[in-house]
């Protein structure tokens, strides 16, 4: 394991089944290709010497206890320095724990759960928070429909879906008085169909809707809201931002908005670079989860590089990661760039991007802590 | 005081009317028949008897009291058993458990005593085993205590059906057709356990029956109904010599 | 009002398709007694293979019919080999099972196992990403005041109604209906009657089979979003809409699937919609305390 | 002596396990799976009262699991535990050592009660009826624990692993190691007394035939009522634990697929077979971790396995039979029934 | 006369206990033969091997033939036996169609007919004249039929199968004795009329009365066979079989 050899073990605790295989796929596309450039050129520089990296994928099949597993085999039987991973806060949250009490430095690349890096000195996240997406949803499509009223449709069973509805929520009330959401529904993580809801938004006559929903479920409901006569505007959050929202949505979602961490069309630089090679080796644009994970990697082995020399120790390996990680003063990933909080949150940009007539993401409004 | 009054009895199923106001009154300490056609009510009497069914009008008063309302486990532990037209012995269990359960009502101790293996529970246990084993003996069921009934010829399954009825030491036994796919020598082996059972315990036993040989040689009085209501009674002699019996139920046996 | 209007055709469609996969489920059981806990994949299975069929065979990337066309042979194509999926996993899981005589409860875990393997077993081979099914129909919605139907809501429901009608005739109509109903309740007596138990079974899993086959083409259509586990959830729903309407009777599951549909639609039409489901379930808990055996199904009274 | 050989040597296994954990001879992983192997043996085994002795067909376990999860895990935390929503802890945090084995209890005794939503049903209805039911209650209770935002609705909630500092800080042994090995201990010794009691052989009764049953003096309703409250209750205490060993509960962690999960075990080990319950949960937990490297094809192997299992054995590994019944030898050193 | 029913030293077995060991009977065309024997002898065994029902229930055959019209059964399935041979069986214990009405169970008898309707109206008719209870009751489900309602559509299911050979396990079981004489006149007339009769009977006096020939069975081997009125005399016989 660790340093003794000339390797880095780095594990990655991943939901290859279950709910949300997609987003797995994903995260792991994105690891190998960034071993195979690294790897290619001799392996990570430490300290003057070439270290070649090796990833552990562990799947967690997108379960709590099953994450928990997985983090314990990475620490313990495969003796990795630190942990990509879990995505989704179902699993984030024990799994950080874990690694915690374990003392590994984890890094959540999608997890939006304030719990997930809460009080854990070991725990970090390269996406920001909901509390922060929430108010630059609300205050843009305040902006741009010129909205009074707002209707917001989320998933129940989804904590990112609910936390970020129900934060949107009250900024909005905030903003225009209580009442100004006029309908607050919710659905169910496996639903197919949501016109029950879908009518009821409708008849409560929104400005817009805005829609904090996995791509694969808005896709279904912009069709439906149209088919029930809904032509107003929607506005998304970033668990939009995947290449596969267009295959799957096609026209309907062209000419609407959504908050996320890149705007693909139009990238420019190491941005442009990764999605380019990413599109070209996997035939599909990278979503938000690949380029999280793109970054939340490499800002691990930049920790490694920051720390100087590799530990023959696992233990004090970790440990100098964990530190360099915390002290990571400015960090250009290709989700804008960034730099942890106390808590080990990222302190980084959001950006709007609108659906253009070519199913193109283009760059819409930058928002800056 | 009598044992069981039953007064205008009548079951309904939707239109048909199995059973109509019957009426039967025993002391205690009887053997008596009942016979009629198939379909006459016969089973459906013992059902009511037994409280697997509410009998749509008339009552039932058993040892003086009302069973109406009561369900079948509370008859059951008044006094009163029965055995099944078709076995329903419980195939899983050794016969010995089997005749074990059936004594369910009274093990006096509960569910917890079960847990802690409490001396209630060794009490209960200890009692039920005896009076198990009591009744393996006296039907001489003992050398197939631990076998599965399934694995028993039919003949010894119905014994074991009315040992695991008579461990609920009950005051009245009902017997549905238990010669019923005997064959002639396991009748003879029947009517000498049934007597013997009349005559050793303190109990009164009434018993369906298509076969006359098993009625006519082991009851004393007889009852035959047809269409749920008595077509006649009376001793065996009375009933085998009854045109409308005949008629009815015993034709003529020449083929 | 109007929104009253709107929600029962929401209901109607939506109902549609538990009645559709639900039937199925009844149609199996009515037979094997055999909760074929499969049928929620089989379904999504016949999704893909309309998929297939639609797309690599007959569209764009084969033949290149135009959609009328597609549809036209798609549909019956669809059927069949669903059909033939819902034959083999009986031929090689369950048949072999019931030859062992083994106890009901097993056959039933094997299906939720073949269930399993049909979802990840396409996850392994198609990969994560969803499928976009193709419009194969020109949308038009038509809207009286607020109220708006599109045509392929209509064709929906009006399938639902047609398939109901058709499998109620085949089921107690038919002599190899009255077969079905006879196997369910004994099937070591159906060969003295000349009938071969092994033929009938396999008509109900093709015609159970290849009713979902037609679901999940309408349903591709409906929601052109494919993923492995989009059976999973509707399956579950579907097998308890054929329970609350009496499992094993065809209008129980018909009558069920649209009134699960209904509950669900008039929940959230009328509740916040996060209680959604425990407000669902508690309804249908409460018809079922109130009618043990589900609407329709006839409770079998032990005869002693 | 000889009769309680395995008796000893099952405690000292579990004290070498102990000790083991203790001074680092078995790592965390290792340790977790044991722990979750625990836990499902109690599931398994629990839920085989009602799918096994009784030959009903549940197919909600989870919920009950979820209900003690979320019970135990409140009163720890309101306890013993600073939280954003109960505040600070209110008794000291080092009588959590105690109170552990009552909160778990209390999540047992809590989702027994809830049992008796499904039990009541199930004096008029039967099978595949009651299966709904159960269902019904399973989708019932997720529902409803998401929209009880004090406890996180499905933001999930945890604290738990404080109480397990806590404990930790009193004496440094693993604890929940610990709790989990007595619980599955304490869940086995209950349910093999209670079957092989004459009152508890009244549930094979109504299982092999119910009207027998009723009118051979079985209280057929009263049996039913204790049996699912007995299979809920050790339900909950698994969920207690579960909660406790992961530190963090979330509503979907109970759904209709974990329900699932112990149904497989059940059967995979054998209607009405306590210790083919044990093993096949050992099994299952085993194959599910050895099989994780082969992710996505891991969920098409284990069930094409089981499918196959099914094939040659369709009634179980041990079908309704006991280890002991299957190596009479057994029988010399341990009171199977 | 021919023989119809052939059976040579047939052995079978329920799993692996074995529950014929070597059974050797004949029925010649138009003739009734009896089988009798203690509870637990092997005759409904023997039935269902003719049938050639399927395991677990049925016994798997493991030695021996079984011929019918001289060729032999053992590679039939069940279902043709009874809708090509017209060989039908009135198995042990009724096993009728409880969910279905007395008037579907007839009905569902006639599935593999391939006769005209007239000889099906003709069945009807019989069957019903033979046991006008069935006809009462028609409409009723025969799950809630007494037990000797049951018995009797058991056997009109048998008939209405259009069969020329009828086997019947036990018919008389749970019959009131004027249904159960009026049902082996029935038979009887039947058997005028060319069927041919394999019977169980446990009440051997009333059997072998009714019968041409019988075998005796004991433990999965024919103890002793021949004419009715031989057997009857026969003091092992009487001594075993017909209670003294
Ligand atoms: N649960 C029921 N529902 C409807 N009809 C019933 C029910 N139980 C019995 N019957 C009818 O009531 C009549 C009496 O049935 P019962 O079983 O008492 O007859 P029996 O006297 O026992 O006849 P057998 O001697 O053949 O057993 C029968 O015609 C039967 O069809
Ligand atoms: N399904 C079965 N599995 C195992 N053994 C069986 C099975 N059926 C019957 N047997 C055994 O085969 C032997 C013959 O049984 P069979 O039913 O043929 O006897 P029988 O002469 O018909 O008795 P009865 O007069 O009670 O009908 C018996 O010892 C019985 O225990
Ligand atoms: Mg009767
Ligand atoms: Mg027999």
């Amino acid at each position: 394991g660790g340093g003794d050899s000339d390797t880095i073990k780095i594990g990655f605790n991943i939901p290859m089944t279950g709910d949300i295989p997609k987003v797995g796929e994903a995260s792991k596309y994105a690891a190998e290709m960034l071993k195979e450039d690294i790897n290619s050129k001799g392996g990570l520089e430490v300290g003057g010497k070439q270290y070649k990296l090796e990833f552990v994928y562990e799947d967690n099949e997108s379960k709590a206890e099953s994450a928990v597993n997985a983090a314990l085999k990475l620490i313990e039987q495969d003796q990795v320095v630190a942990i990509i991973g879990p995505n989704s806060s179902k699993q984030a949250v024990p799994a950080g724990g874990t690694c915690n009490d374990n003392r590994v430095p984890m890094i959540s690349p999608w997890s939006t759960n304030p719990d997930t890096t809460k009080d854990r000195p070991w725990v970090f996240r390269a996406a920001f928070l909901d509390p922060f997406q929430g108010p630059v949803a609300v205050n843009f499509s305040a902006k741009q429909f010129g909205a009074k009223t707002a209707a917001v449709l989320f998933d129940i069973s989804n904590d990112y879906s609910k936390g970020l509805a129900e934060i949107f929520r009250d900024e909005w009330n905030k903003k225009f008085g209580d009442g100004a959401v006029v309908a607050f529904e919710s659905h169910g993580t496996k639903d197919q169909d949501f016109s029950a809801q879908l009518t009821k938004i409708v008849s409560a006559k929104p400005d817009f809707i805005f829609l904090p929903d996995n791509y694969n479920q808005v896709a279904l409901i912009i069709k439906q809201a149209h088919d029930l006569g809904w032509n107003g505007p929607f506005m998304g959050s970033d668990a939009w931002g995947s290449a596969e929202l267009m295959t799957l949505c096609g026209d309907d979602c062209k000419g609407q908005f959504f908050s996320t961490h890149y705007a693909a069309a139009g990238a420019k630089g190491d941005t442009k670079v990764f999605i380019d090679r990413y599109t070209e080796k996997y035939g599909y644009t990278p979503d938000d989860v690949a380029a999280l994970t793109w970054d939340a990697t490499r800002l691990v082995l930049q920790a490694i590089q920051d720390a100087g020399s590799i530990d023959s120790d696992v233990r004090k390996e970790r440990k100098a990661i964990r530190d360099s990680l915390a002290a990571v003063k400015q960090f250009a990933g290709v989700t804008g760039n960034m730099k942890f909080d106390a808590q080990g949150d990222p302190i980084k940009c959001a950006v709007v991007v609108r659906i253009d007539e070519n199913g193109q993401f283009v760059f819409a409004e930058s928002v800056c802590p | 005081m009598s044992l069981i009054t039953i007064d205008e009895m009548t079951q309904r199923f939707g239109g048909l009317q199995a059973v109509s106001k019957f009426e039967m009154e025993l002391e205690g300490g009887e053997l008596v028949g009942l016979i009629g056609p198939n379909g006459a009510g016969k089973t459906t009497i013992f059902n009511l008897v037994s409280g697997f069914y509410q009998p749509t009008e008339g009552s039932i008063t058993f040892d003086g009291k009302d069973t109406r309302g009561l369900k079948p486990h509370q008859v059951t532990a008044m006094g009163v058993a029965r055995t099944f037209q078709n076995i329903r012995l419980w195939h899983d269990m050794s016969v010995l458990d089997n005749i074990r359960v059936a004594q369910h009502y009274r093990l006096g101790y509960s569910v917890f005593d079960s847990f802690l293996r409490t001396r209630r529970y060794r009490k209960g246990e200890a009692r039920i085993d005896g009076i198990a084993w009591e009744m393996l003996e006296a039907m001489d069921l003992k050398e197939f205590a631990h076998e599965l009934p399934t694995n028993l010829p039919y003949g010894l399954q119905r014994r074991v059906e009315i040992a695991r009825a008579m461990s609920t030491k009950p005051k009245l036994l009902l017997l549905d057709e238990p010669a019923a796919g005997l064959n002639s020598a396991d009748v003879e082996g029947l009517i000498k356990l049934v007597r013997w059972i009349h005559d050793n315990f303190d109990i009164t036993i009434w018993m369906i029956e298509h076969q006359m040989k098993v009625v006519m040689s082991l009851c004393q009085y007889i009852k035959c109904i047809d269409f749920g209501a008595t077509i006649a009674e009376g001793t065996p002699e009375q009933i085998q010599n009854d045109p409308t019996v005949i008629k009815a139920y015993l034709g003529d046996d020449n083929i | 009002m109007e929104a009253l209007f709107q929600n029962i055709i929401n209901a109607l469609q939506w109902g549609s398709f538990y009645a559709l996969i639900a039937l199925g489920y009844t149609l199996v059981y009515g037979v094997l007694l055999l909760i074929n806990f499969a049928h929620g994949d089989i379904f999504m299975v016949g999704a893909y293979i309309a998929f297939g069929v639609s797309v690599f065979v007959l569209g764009t990337q084969g033949l290149d019919l135009p959609n009328w066309a597609i549809l036209a042979c798609g549909v019956p194509l669809t059927m069949v080999l669903t059909a033939g999926v819902g034959v083999t996993l009986e031929r090689i899981a369950y048949r072999p099972l019931r030859r062992k005589g083994a106890h009901r409860l097993y056959v039933v875990i094997t299906a939720l196992m073949c269930g399993l393997i049909l979802e990840n077993g396409n996850l392994a081979l198609l990969g994560a990403s969803r499928k976009k099914f193709p419009e194969l129909m020109e949308k038009t919605i038509w809207t009286f005041g607020n109220v708006s139907v599109t045509n392929l809501k209509v064709i929906v429901i009006v399938a639902a109604f047609a398939t109901f009608a058709f499998l109620n005739f085949i089921v107690t109509r038919t002599r190899i209906g009255m077969a079905m109903r006879a196997v369910s309740y004994d099937k070591f007596a159906i060969p003295l009657m000349g009938i071969p138990v092994d033929t009938v079974i396999v008509f109900t899993f093709v015609l159970g089979s290849g009713f979902a086959g037609l679901a999940g083409m309408l349903f591709a259509m409906s929601y052109p979003i494919l993923e492995p586990y989009m059976g999973a959830l509707i399956g579950w729903k579907a097998f308890i809409a054929a329970v609350v309407g009496g499992i094993g009777d065809i209008r129980g599951a018909f009558v069920g699937g649209f009134l699960l549909g209904f509950i669900e639609v008039g929940v959230v039409a009328v509740f916040p919609s996060t209680f959604r489901d425990l407000i669902a379930f508690s309804i249908l808990l409460l018809i079922l305390w109130i009618k043990p055996t589900g609407l329709f199904g006839v409770a079998r009274h032990q005869k002693i | 002596m000889q009769k309680y050989a395995i008796n000893i040597a099952f405690f000292a296994g579990c004290l070498l396990i102990v000790l083991a954990a203790q001074f680092g001879m078995v790592d965390l992983y290792v340790q977790s799976v044991i722990m979750f192997m625990g836990i499902n043996i109690i599931l398994s085994s629990s839920l085989n009262i009602v799918n096994g002795y009784m030959g009903e067909f549940s197919c909600g376990h989870a919920a009950f699991m979820c209900v003690g999860a979320y019970v135990s895990s409140v009163i720890t935390v309101v306890l013993f535990a600073q939280n954003k929503i109960f505040g600070a802890p209110i008794l000291p945090p080092d009588m959590a050592v105690f109170f552990m084995p009552l909160a778990i209890l209390a999540g047992g005794v809590v989702a027994a009660l809830v049992g008796i939503l499904v039990a009541v049903p199930s004096f008029k209805t039967r099978g595949d009826y009651l299966a709904i039911i159960t269902i019904a209650v399973n989708y019932m209770v997720i529902s409803g624990i998401e929209n009880l935002e004090i406890i996180g609705g499905s933001r999930g909630f945890m604290g738990m692993k404080q109480v397990v500092y806590a404990m930790g800080d009193v004496v440094d042994i693993p604890w929940m190691m610990i709790w989990t090995i007595l619980g599955t201990v304490f869940t086995i010794w209950i349910i093999r007394r209670f079957v092989s009691s004459t009152y508890g052989k009244g549930i094979s009764a109504i299982c092999q035939d119910e009207i027998a049953a009723e009118i051979m003096s079985v209280n057929t309703n009263k049996m039913k009522l204790v049996a699912f409250m007995l299979s809920s209750g050790l339900a909950g205490v698994a969920g207690g634990l579960f909660a406790h060993v992961i530190g963090y509960v979330n509503p979907q962690s109970f759904n209709i697929l974990k329900s699932t999960e112990c149904m497989v075990m059940v059967y995979l080990g054998g209607m009405g077979s306590l210790s083919g319950s044990v093993l096949s949960a050992v099994l299952f937990t085993l194959l599910l971790e050895a099989l994780r490297p082969l992710q996505i094809v891991k969920w098409v192997i284990i069930p094409l396995i089981l499918v196959l299992l099914m094939q040659f054995r369709p009634e179980g590994i041990l079908g309704n039979k006991e280890l002991s019944d299957v190596f009479p030898r057994l029988k010399r050193y341990f009171r199977f029934k | 006369m021919s023989k119809l029913l052939e059976i040579r030293d047939l052995k079978v077995k329920y799993g692996n206990i074995e529950a014929l060991h070597g059974v050797s009977l004949y029925v010649d065309k138009g003739e009734i033969v009896t089988l009798i024997g203690a509870n637990g002898a092997g005759k409904s065994t023997t039935l269902m091997s003719i049938s050639r029902l399927p395991p677990p229930e049925a016994p798997k055959v493991i030695e021996g033939d079984i011929l019918y019209d001289g060729q032999s059964l053992l590679d039939w399935v069940p279902d043709k036996i009874v809708a090509d041979l017209h060989l039908a069986l009135v198995p042990e214990g009724r096993r009728i169609f409880g969910n279905l009405s007395v008037e579907e169970n007839l009905r569902l008898a006639t599935y593999a007919r391939k006769d005209t309707p007239t000889d099906v109206e003709r069945d009807y008719k019989r069957v019903y004249s033979l046991f006008p209870r069935l006809h009462e009751r028609r409409k009723q489900q025969s799950e809630s039929l007494s037990g000797g309602e049951q018995q009797m559509l058991a056997v009109g299911r048998a008939l209405m199968s259009g069969c020329t050979f009828i086997m019947l396990d036990e018919p008389s079981m749970g019959l009131a004795p004027l249904l159960m004489y009026d049902m082996f006149r029935a038979l009887k007339e039947l058997n005028r009329e060319g069927m041919t009769i394999l019977l169980i009977e446990q009440n051997a006096n009333l059997a072998l009365k009714f019968a041409d020939r019988g075998y005796v069975i004991d433990t999965g081997e024919i103890v002793a066979q021949g004419p009715s009125d031989q057997l009857m005399d026969d003091p092992e016989v009487k001594k075993a079989y017909l209670g003294g």
